[in-house]
């Protein structure tokens, strides 16, 4: 279980998030939708531990986050595919997933899990190219699968489907939930893409100048006037 | 009350500090004497001590600081060429005497620079014959690459040439050279009668290391002093090098027993001094004797004096050439006892007149 | 064929054991809107990069205006009037938006756009003095592409133009798009088919560096081929 | 934007203001202390020109500062050169940008930035150093040349003098001022802006036109054209010129005035020169191995008290000023 | 042959040395990106510990033990106190790692007096071997140099450190992201650097003068020889070393040292605008 209690966060004097409460159990998938700017991408570095939070709590299971290193809660199990991807450019495909299982040194055996390979098979295809030569599709495959290595319980992911070609869209929105499943992750996943967020999602809510406006299941957001009231301009 | 202010530019930081305390505890000791004995026409004398920090900049700076703040009658001190030739640039044009101490390579010629150490010529012309019968016919040169060595070859090979001797090779390293391998593989393959290395200061050090470590049977020609012996060298590996000075302290005359005495018991008891720090005690004196003649401070009423009088130095007696500015030193080569610190004399050449074509005060 | 702007011809390219490009032919003429699309890796931005002279393609030709313009310096080629959005925004961190936008007309041999009709475009007018790095992700996104704008391109490159926005802005986006499309020709690159289908021009359809097909949007949308190894099934 | 314009030009000023008035309350001896001071401020805001706005330092500094000297001491040494001063300040920034010019070619076009850059002018300034001690022929070798003549010359009637402290301090003080002031209009107008645009992310900048070598090497050629400058003038008044001059010394010493007087501002570094240089000597006459150890606590403390140099204090205060008359 | 193994084993020595220097930098300014101008303290502070090891009776060989520590121990403190909180601030780094030197400097000189200190080598002598004779010493630190060489080649390629480390530099944030503690691995990073240089300086302690100035002498071309390899690589500094160093030696035994010193410089700008990523880029990882 992650949850979040009344974060609140900004940049500087710039606040931008506003008592965000938030909770995804294991399995769970949670959408996060809302306007550029809305805080979305600062909501899960504060989770991630990227950036400090000035109020409020972060905690995953039964440990409080709220004041721990980012390596700490990546180690304690929270996993950030971050806007971007950062991936490390410099490094091999193997590399890179073998960096990933740095998070899971006090709970894995150390190796990248097999079925890494089963959900990106290009991933071994590639294992000894640089990764920063990858396409930009490639390279969110290596993030996603990257963040895996580390045999997370809550996996944050940031606009997977940025720069992906559509079938594979489709394909992350079969996957995502299934990893869920699977694996007994707690996964957020914010989106613009809303076709995958609703597919993939158990519940999604919306976020407007750093709140949660609104919340539902993907059923209830299917009514086109709903969203263009929370998203559009 | 009236004082003779004495302005001292000394590197007491940088590259040339070990040197600096030296020259330094000399100044103190004459100036000390000096007071004892009624000072300098029953003034006092007052030290104005400036660290020139070795630097261009800083010589200049603490040059200005003196004469315009401090107000001092004489500049003394300095002892590497940029320290001086700073400093004298100021002096200079301010009209104002400065007396260097330090062995120096020649041609700076001015009338209100007094040179107390020797040029090349006073050290090399006496003693090439010597080193041509007692040394061998052949010698290689390695040295540090600046202006006094290059000077100090062309001395020696004049001189060296006259006697049928030959250099048959000379290298100047950079500062700050921290390996000095190929010029001993050099001295493998030339095998000259003798090594003659002008590599100074900080490097010196390194290079005389390295020396011993290559296993080099030549006698070794080094401008090292028993100061620079004690504070800087690992024990022993000075032992049997040749060196040419104005001044030992191995020097068997009155005069220098009570210089070292002195030295000792005001500095402490195991501290050396050299030939640098004996010039400066000499300009002192010298000038404190001159103007007590001149019977004023006056740079120019010293000056006219300077000539006309002789000092008692530990080195024996000098005097300054009207001719000028430069002193009448002696010329001693000392050879390293095996303890690598002290000298023997191994030779003396007398006095020596300095001879400057390129100079007429 | 005096209207034609760039024209590439088999253009190929290798990266070691890789043949990343193969056989591939485009012709751009003046004021024509085209896009690019291909499955993750299919070579679009290499293409991309070929074409504005970044890359030397190891076989082929690519001429802008009758030039030769393969490892021209980056600067002359964009003063022959190419610009080019990259895939990883790329904006000027340290410099505020309306700063940003001034080197761009700087850089420009006859920028005509004032500074305020570039800002209002991209909507980003009411953020005139913020630091571009401290933008969010999609502004960063239109900040590039009026930067783009500001240098009055002859040819506009875009690679993932709409990477991050919401559905509403990348409609905006290719309405904007399609508004300047009598001032200079666009090839754009592009994942989104909404955006791409807004746009509905002429299409390259690259796979595994080679064309897969090419034609007017609606014929690809429909091809099996493309659905297969693209777009995918519903 | 304007607001940081109009406090620059405040304290410009200020400054300016203070230097006129200074010759009413100084003897010659502080005077010249001061000019001295200044040239070797207008050094430091030469290299500021160039680090502050492309982010690149240059660790040879000296080496453009010792080349100018070396230029203008043999040219107003030799007799048979007419027009001595003139000549040799104009020889001095030429031969200075033309070693610049030359190296930055090399290094600009060849792609090298950063770090790299940073240590290759440090081989240029090693280099540099050795040549003034090893080529005694030209250079008099470690001991420098010395007997520089003060500058001197006519022009269009009036007969410039600057023998005497007051006129050299008055010439040196106006140099620096409309070199600083000239500095700072190019590197705030449009030229400065495209600089940091290329500091920033310098394949975007050429992919929107600019060209970023030809830039940077003009802006760094510019910079050592001034380091010349500086040079020249230093060593007139000095009336020498010797080889650590040209040093790795004083190639350190000038990066820290940037650094404490502010990088990126011109003003603050020529500030920042003047306060070291007085401080050190003062120290260093009142206890010479206490200088060192204050000076390298000094560093290591501005960089957490004080990370964007001195001139930044001014804007500190205003800060605090302006938060009390808010709470208030 | 005599000639030939002489200049051989001459340009090793140098070569040895350099890249021993060179070795700390290339992690700390190769890798992490930090311009340390304390650098060359650290191989003070090792030439120290020897000196002071042998002054109050210790042999040379347990000096050349607590080199290495010594420089670990300055390290530690200099990235905890400093360089930490400025990985981020490359200019400051510069002057901040400037003023802990000049510190240093002053800080050893006033606790150990001025001048040169003495340090006496283990051995004396030359080895004869066969072709010709060589000091024995040298060898010794040839020698010493190349193990010290594959440790390093052999911790970074064996253990996962090297990989975090590499990760660190890359993305920090993304490092922390994926569970690595990045504060260790940089303090480590750098303390490792620092403990290799204080181990240079207590190899060349015997050979050279041991001063609190003496740090300035490797610092320069310790960056150049990383530069000049190619940052980031051990690869790159093997081939800098030998670059810089065979080309000195050589050179120095033809032409005037100071201005074989001065070639070797200018060929080294050359060599790194022709190959701006290194003579040896990419190769060694
Ligand atoms: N590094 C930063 N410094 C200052 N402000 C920032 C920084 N990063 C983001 N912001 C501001 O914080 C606000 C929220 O940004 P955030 O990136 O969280 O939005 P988002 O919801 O992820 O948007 P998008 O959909 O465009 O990715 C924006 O107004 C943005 O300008
Ligand atoms: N420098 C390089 N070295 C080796 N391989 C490369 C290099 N650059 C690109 N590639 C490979 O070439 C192929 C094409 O890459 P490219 O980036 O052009 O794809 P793309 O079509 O833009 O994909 P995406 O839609 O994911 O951005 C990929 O397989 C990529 O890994
Ligand atoms: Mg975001
Ligand atoms: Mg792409």
């Amino acid at each position: 279980m992650l949850r979040t209690l009344a974060v609140s966060a900004g940049y500087g004097l710039l606040p931008v998030l506003n008592g965000i409460d938030l909770s995804v159990a294991p399995g769970e998938v949670v959408g996060l939708l809302g306007r550029n700017g809305a805080g979305k991408t600062t909501l899960l570095r504060v989770i991630a531990g990227g950036l400090k939070a000035s109020g409020g709590a972060v905690v995953l299971g039964d440990q409080d986050l709220t004041n721990a290193a980012a390596f700490r809660r990546a180690r304690a199990g929270i996993a950030h595919v971050p806007q971007g991807r950062g991936i490390f450019n410099q490094l091999t495909v193997r590399q890179n997933l073998e960096v990933g299982t740095r998070a899971a040194t006090d709970r894995g055996d150390g190796g990248i899990p097999d079925d890494i390979f089963g959900y990106f098979p290009i991933l071994r295809e590639r294992e000894a190219q640089i990764a920063g030569t990858l396409s930009g599709g490639q390279q969110q495959m290596l993030a996603i699968g990257r963040a895996l290595c580390g045999l997370p319980s809550a996996l944050l992911l940031d606009e997977p489907s940025e720069g992906i070609q559509p079938n594979i869209v489709q394909s992350i929105a079969e996957l995502v939930p299934r990893i869920a499943r699977e694996r007994g992750i707690a996964i957020v996943l914010v989106e613009q893409n809303l076709d995958l967020v609703l597919k993939a999602a158990d519940r999604c809510l919306v976020m407007e100048k750093g709140r949660i406006v609104h919340e539902g299941t993907p059923e209830a957001f299917a009514d086109e006037s709903l969203l263009k009231d929370l998203l559009a301009l | 009350a009236d004082t003779v202010k004495v302005g001292l530019s000394i590197p007491i930081t940088g590259l040339q500090a070990i040197l600096g305390e030296t020259l330094l505890n000399c100044y103190k000791l004459a100036a000390a004497e000096l007071n004892a004995a009624n000072g300098i026409g029953g003034r006092q004398v007052e030290l104005f001590i400036e660290d020139n920090q070795t630097t261009t900049k800083g010589s200049i700076d603490k040059a200005r600081k003196l004469i315009n703040e401090d107000k001092v009658d004489v500049i003394m001190g300095t002892i590497i060429s940029p320290e001086r030739s700073a400093t004298l640039s100021v002096t200079s044009k301010a009209k104002k005497l400065f007396f260097y101490p330090t062995n120096f390579e020649g041609g700076e010629c001015n009338r209100y620079f007094v040179a107390t150490g020797p040029i090349p010529m006073q050290q090399v012309d006496p003693m090439m014959p010597w080193v041509a019968e007692n040394l061998g016919k052949t010698i290689y040169i390695m040295a540090s690459d600046y202006a006094w060595p290059q000077k100090m070859t062309e001395a020696i090979t004049a001189a060296y040439e006259k006697t049928g001797g030959k250099i048959i090779g000379a290298d100047y390293y950079p500062f700050g050279t921290t390996d000095f391998g190929p010029a001993f593989q050099k001295i493998k393959s030339l095998k000259p009668d003798v090594v003659w290395s002008m590599v100074v200061g900080n490097d010196a050090v390194t290079q005389l290391k390295q020396y011993r470590s290559f296993d080099i049977k030549q006698p070794l020609i080094a401008p090292l002093d028993e100061v620079f012996n004690k504070d800087a060298l690992p024990p022993g590996v000075a032992a049997g090098t040749y060196a040419p000075q104005p001044y030992w302290m191995a020097l068997d005359n009155p005069v220098n027993k009570k210089f070292i005495a002195s030295f000792r018991e005001k500095f402490g008891k195991e501290k050396m001094v050299n030939g640098i720090g004996e010039a400066g005690y000499n300009g002192l004196h010298l000038y404190a004797l001159a103007a007590e003649k001149a019977g004023s401070l006056r740079d120019d009423d010293v000056l006219k004096a300077l000539p006309t009088i002789e000092f008692d130095a530990p080195q024996g007696k000098i005097r300054v050439d009207a001719s000028n500015n430069h002193t009448l030193c002696h010329s001693y080569v000392g050879k390293a006892a095996p303890d690598g610190i002290s000298y023997e004399i191994a030779k003396d050449f007398g006095t020596i007149a300095p001879v400057t074509p390129y100079c007429k005060v | 064929m005096s209207d034609v702007l760039l024209q590439a011809e088999n253009v190929g390219i290798r990266f070691g054991g890789l043949q990343a490009l193969e056989g591939l032919n485009l012709t751009v003429r003046d004021k024509e809107l085209c896009c690019i699309i291909g499955p993750n890796g299919a070579g679009k931005s290499t293409f991309l990069n070929v074409l504005t002279g970044t890359l030397r393609p190891t076989s082929g030709s690519v001429r802008f205006l009758g030039h030769d313009i393969a490892g021209l310096p980056l600067h002359r080629i964009a003063r022959l009037g190419i610009a080019r959005k990259f895939q990883i925004p790329s904006v000027f961190p340290s410099l505020s938006v309306e700063d940003n936008l001034k080197v761009a007309r700087w850089g420009a041999s006859s920028p005509l756009r004032p500074v305020g009709e570039l800002l209002e475009l991209v909507a980003l007018d009411s953020r005139a003095t913020t630091l571009a790095g401290q933008l969010a992700h999609g502004q960063k996104q239109w900040l590039e592409i009026g930067m783009a704008l500001a240098i009055e391109p002859r040819l506009l490159l875009l690679d993932e133009p709409t990477a991050g926005m919401t559905p509403q802005e990348t409609l905006a986006t290719a309405e904007m798009l399609l508004r300047l499309k009598g001032e200079f020709s666009i090839v754009a690159v592009e994942h989104d088919i909404r955006f791409v289908r807004a746009l509905n021009c002429e299409t390259l359809v690259l796979h595994q560096g080679r064309r897969l097909r090419s034609g007017p949007f609606h014929d690809i949308e429909t091809d099996e081929m493309v659905r297969d190894v693209y777009l995918g099934r519903r | 934007m304007i607001a940081r314009d109009r406090n620059w030009l405040l304290i410009f000023a200020a400054c300016a203001a203070l230097a006129v008035v200074y010759p009413l309350f100084a003897d010659g001896y502080q005077l010249t202390v001061i000019r001295d001071a200044l040239i070797f401020g207008m050094f430091a805001a030469s290299l500021d020109f160039f680090w502050g706005r492309t982010g690149i330092l240059c660790f040879g500094h000296a080496a453009f500062f010792g080349i100018g000297g070396y230029i203008m001491a043999l040219i107003t040494l030799n007799d048979a050169i007419p027009f001595g001063s003139l000549l040799g300040i104009v020889g001095a920034v030429a031969g200075a940008a033309l070693v610049a010019a030359i190296i930055g070619y090399f290094l600009f076009f060849g792609g090298i930035r950063g770090s790299y850059f940073t240590i290759v002018t440090l081989a240029m300034g090693v280099i540099c150093q050795q040549a003034a001690v090893s080529w005694s022929s030209v250079t008099g070798g470690d001991s420098g040349l010395i007997g520089i003549p003060p500058i001197a010359f006519d022009v269009g009637g009036i007969h410039v003098d600057l023998s005497q402290d007051l006129p050299s301090y008055i010439f040196v003080a106006s140099i620096v001022a409309v070199v600083v002031l000239a500095l700072w209009s190019i590197s705030r107008g449009r030229w400065g802006t495209v600089l940091t645009a290329i500091q920033d992310n310098e394949v975007r900048a050429a992919a929107l036109g600019h060209n970023a070598p030809l830039r940077l090497l003009v802006t760094f050629v510019l910079s050592a054209a001034i380091a010349g400058l500086a040079g020249a003038l230093y060593v007139c008044m000095a009336g020498l010129v010797a080889p650590d001059l040209s040093g790795l010394l004083l190639s350190t010493e000038v990066i820290v005035w940037v650094a404490v007087g502010g990088r990126g501002t011109l003003l603050g570094p020529v500030l920042g020169a003047i306060a070291i240089q007085r401080a050190q000597q003062t120290i260093s006459s009142f206890n010479p191995s206490l200088w060192p150890l204050l000076l390298g606590c000094v560093f290591v403390i501005i960089v957490f008290v004080l990370p964007d140099g001195i001139l930044s204090i001014y804007a500190r205060l205003k800060g605090l000023f302006k938060g009390r008359r808010q709470a208030q | 042959m005599d000639f030939v193994v002489t200049t051989l084993l001459n340009a090793l020595t140098l070569i040895s040395i350099l890249m021993l220097v060179g070795l700390g930098l290339a992690i700390s300014f190769g890798l992490m990106n930090v311009t340390n101008l304390a650098h060359g303290e650290f191989v003070t502070v090792g030439a120290f510990a020897v000196y002071f090891v042998q002054s109050v009776g210790g042999s040379f060989w347990l000096g050349l033990t607590a080199a290495p520590i010594a420089g670990a121990v300055v390290g530690c403190i200099l990235e905890f106190a400093i360089i930490r909180h400025l990985y981020s601030r490359p200019v400051s780094t510069v002057l901040a790692t400037w003023g802990v030197s000049l510190i240093l400097q002053q800080g050893l000189e006033l606790s150990f007096g001025l001048g040169a200190k003495p340090v006496t080598p283990p051995i004396e002598g030359t080895f004869d071997l066969f072709f010709t004779v060589y000091p024995a010493y040298r060898l010794i630190l040839i020698a010493i140099a190349m193990l010290t060489l594959v440790g390093v080649v052999l911790l970074i390629s064996r253990t996962s450190f090297g990989l975090d480390i590499r990760t660190v530099i890359q993305n920090r944030e993304m490092a922390e992201g994926v569970g690595i503690n990045t504060r260790r691995t940089y303090a480590i990073a750098f303390t490792f650097g620092a403990a290799i240089a204080g181990l240079a300086g207590g190899l060349v302690a015997p050979l050279a003068i041991v001063l609190p100035q003496m740090g300035v002498n490797y610092l320069a071309n310790a960056f150049f020889v990383v530069i000049v390899g190619g940052v980031g690589s051990i690869g790159g500094l093997v081939a800098g070393s030998v670059f810089v160093g065979g080309l000195t030696s050589v050179l120095n035994y033809q032409i005037s040292p100071s201005l074989a010193q001065a070639i070797v410089l200018l060929a080294a700008i050359v060599a790194v605008r022709l190959r701006p990523n290194g003579l040896f880029n990419g190769a060694s990882r």
